[in-house]
């Protein structure tokens, strides 16, 4: 059977060159990159060489690169550490409805343990608007963390006017940047940010390792764990080596494809949006109709839960996601799609498909002939369509 | 994660549609919590000679919902009230622990149409 | 030039088998192992087949066993978990003066957090008491955190006899296996502890991969991240998915050589002992004479300062570590070499080597011809060595 990767916004292959560039840290150069003798110095320059490429992927100096574990540690480290630090300037944190759960959890942590926090609402595209920011910055603030785009509905936030507006306020920002690396160009002074995340498994990389970009400057610390000194006392624990390797080594091919890549992925996305729209009735895309992702589309079918709709596709040998609560067996469907004032029974519907460089025409074009058959047996068997 | 059979049922649910001469129908869940399962009976003679279904929800709720009607047909409305949530489970040779809630729902539908049937005919 | 790897301490290679373990989840099985189609369910099988291997070699239930970024995340998640959900019943943590900087600095940290903390002094062997132990605990202790092995030293701690007295008294035992899984037979039934933390890359696996074990019924929970629900709520973060896979395979493998590796490893050290005392003089040997891990000889040589030993070696091929101060650039010697009562002066003198499996006699006997003149040379320049 024809077999179709279509969740790209959960995890990417690694791409073949970064599997090859790990290889050598995975066999020979197998030392710890603090030893003192030649086989730790010789993984230390791998691993500094790695922080320069990183740095210079997003226009960063390689002192404000961390590595860490992955993008969920970046954004825990990111708004715990500034929060902690800055305690005596405010108590006061920003961040919108529609974070990764990595950011939205670990700010509702922190707002349990008395800080107070704003989670700003979205339109109906899953947009921030700028001027809410705006509004809600206080004397207190220290903190606002809105994502750079988001993982279910694709939707690019205005982080650049964000920042500008905190920076004026004398206030940081934080951006989870995991969805849009390697596909929207991404620079830190570009964007204006002082601290944002990446995971390499995002773009090609391995799992189970991210980047904590902190601008100089920034009053932050590293208060999650205690340890050794690794890391420029920023993260602690002895390095992922071969991670950290593949991830600048993705860094770096995604970093000099983006354009051709951006070209080839909205192409593609709008064919199969556009075969959706025009084969499927009942359906809505998610998400904001021009500033998303080159690479996602989204929708939500009406009468259809998501997870069947999932399974049926599986079938057929197709790989996508949904928002659904079904998936997961809870009951709420996904945060993300309640913020842009769905309901229930429409939200349950979602369905995620997330394009990635090694998808073709043909994917899409079996996708949509696969589509109206999957639907139409759901709707059939939905108590919800009779009327 | 689903066992074969309830792949089976996903993929070929039994008795799946409405009947329009129903002397029986029980709705059960709503569309905030995602599942909604819609059981049709026809009952003669104190026995289940049709049923069919209609299901909102995950894979496990339309595989629930097929194994619910076909473990309920043939059978007299007392043997039909019997019907447990694990017995269906078990018909489908398990399900994953999150997913245990969705045979709550057939059995519970399958418990409402018969309720319906027997108000209805509660003087008969 | 030879090259002698007798750091493995620090970090070990990694075994091919392990490389070739994880190869295909590096390229063929990439998915996600959260997502819901046959890319995630693939991967999620092997990460569950790898948590099996791990139970099986610690004598653990699967479910007991949470996959971490390594042993110094293992450490502050267990620690802190213990902290934060036992609070309502007393704040008191035992841990020793040996502990590695993951253990001690997170106790520390939560010394400061308002926890009465004990660090228990070692004999002149590095090793505790558990006199000492049973001395310390008062109703408020919630939590005794001690080391299995030293990694400077090597001396093992009677974590059984400690475990059985806090057993007794209600009190959770914490220990780092992080330095003696692989070289000393390691059941945590048998030795009686709650929690335990394992590093993958301290036994022929893969950096940046560590295991946290959790008997049942312990009252722990995930205080250092939020985000995503993946561990059954114990570590949220995509999984290192080929970590895990090396993990578990690096942890058959030395479970399974246990005794061969043990009988060979201790032959080697002893011979490396033995020629080390009999042909340099004034040399001490650190950690305890028997009760020691079989692969770590570690000594301290008067009038040598750590540093420079080490270079010196290095310059001929041979990788060692040292507690002294000077390879980290820092004053102090090692917390655990002071904690022996060693002077400032011997304690920098400190030098230790850690075996492997692909050591050979001739490695040892490479290193016992270069090291009579490293001595001198470093003497001979000494200030201190002319009284
Ligand atoms: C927007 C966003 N932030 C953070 C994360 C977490 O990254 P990781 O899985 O590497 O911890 C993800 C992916 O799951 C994501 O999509
Ligand atoms: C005893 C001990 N505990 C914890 C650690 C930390 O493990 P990791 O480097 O995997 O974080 C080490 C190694 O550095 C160690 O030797
Ligand atoms: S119907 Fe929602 S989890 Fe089964
Ligand atoms: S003598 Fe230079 S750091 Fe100690």
């Amino acid at each position: 059977m024809r077999r179709v990767y279509f969740d790209h916004s959960a995890t990417t292959p690694i791409d073949t060159a970064v599997v090859d560039a790990m290889t050598p840290y995975l066999t020979e150069y197998f030392g710890n990159p603090s030893s003192f003798h030649s086989y730790g110095r010789e993984v230390r320059k791998a691993v500094e060489a790695a922080r320069e490429k990183v740095a210079l992927a997003i226009g960063a100096d390689p002192k404000e690169i961390t590595f860490t574990s992955g993008g969920t540690e970046s954004d825990n480290m990111a708004i715990h550490g500034v929060a902690y630090m800055n305690k005596n300037k405010g108590n006061h944190i920003i961040t919108s409805a529609v974070e990764h759960h990595a950011v939205l959890n670990t700010v509702k942590a922190l707002g349990k343990e008395g800080f107070d926090i704003t989670i700003l609402p979205v339109d109906k595209y899953g947009m921030v608007n700028p001027d809410d920011v705006a509004a809600a910055i206080t004397d207190k603030t220290i903190l606002i963390t809105i994502m750079h785009a988001n993982n279910e509905i694709g939707t690019i936030q205005p982080v650049k006017e964000i920042a500008a507006i905190a920076k004026a306020r004398g206030v940081y920002v934080h951006t989870d940047a995991v969805q849009s690396f390697g596909k929207i160009p991404l620079n830190v002074d570009d964007l204006g940010v002082n601290l944002l995340t990446l995971s390499a498994h995002k773009f090609y990389g391995p799992k189970g390792v991210g980047v904590l970009y902190i601008r100089k400057g920034t009053r932050w610390k590293q208060t999650l764990m205690h340890g050794g000194s690794q890391e420029r006392l920023r993260r602690t624990g002895t390095e992922n080596v071969p991670g950290i390797i593949g991830l600048a080594k993705a860094a770096e091919i995604v970093s000099a494809n983006l354009q051709k890549e951006q070209d080839y992925l909205t192409k593609l996305r709008d064919k199969l949006i556009k075969g959706v729209m025009d084969n499927i009735d009942k359906v809505i895309l998610t998400g904001h109709p021009t500033q998303r992702l080159c690479n996602l589309a989204s929708f939500c079918f009406e009468y259809i839960e998501g997870e069947s709709q999932l399974l049926s596709l599986d079938m057929k040998g197709i790989a996508a996601s949904s928002g659904s609560a079904c998936t997961s067996g809870s009951l709420e469907p996904s945060h993300v799609l309640m913020a842009l004032g769905l309901t229930h029974e429409i939200a349950h519907g979602s369905l995620r498909l997330s394009l990635g460089k090694d998808n073709t025409e043909e994917d899409v074009d079996y996708f949509l002939e696969v589509l109206p058959a999957v639907v139409q047996r759901l709707r059939m068997m939905s108590p919800l369509a009779e009327d | 994660m689903y066992s074969e059979k309830v792949m089976d049922h996903f993929e070929n649910p039994r008795n799946v549609g409405e009947i329009e001469n129903a002397n029986g129908i029980g709705q059960v869940g709503n569309p905030s919590c995602g599942d909604i399962m819609k059981i049709y009976l026809v009952v003669e003679d104190n026995i289940i000679k049709d049923i069919k279904f209609k299901t909102f929800g995950c894979g496990a709720a339309v595989a629930t919902s097929s194994m619910v009607t076909e473990l309920a047909k043939g059978k007299t409305l007392e043997e039909a009230l019997e019907l447990s949530n694990a017995a269906v489970a078990q018909a489908l040779d398990g399900l994953p622990p999150k997913k245990m809630h969705c045979s709550n729902l057939a059995a519970d539908a399958l418990h409402a149409a018969i309720k319906d049937y027997q108000e209805k005919h509660k003087s008969a």
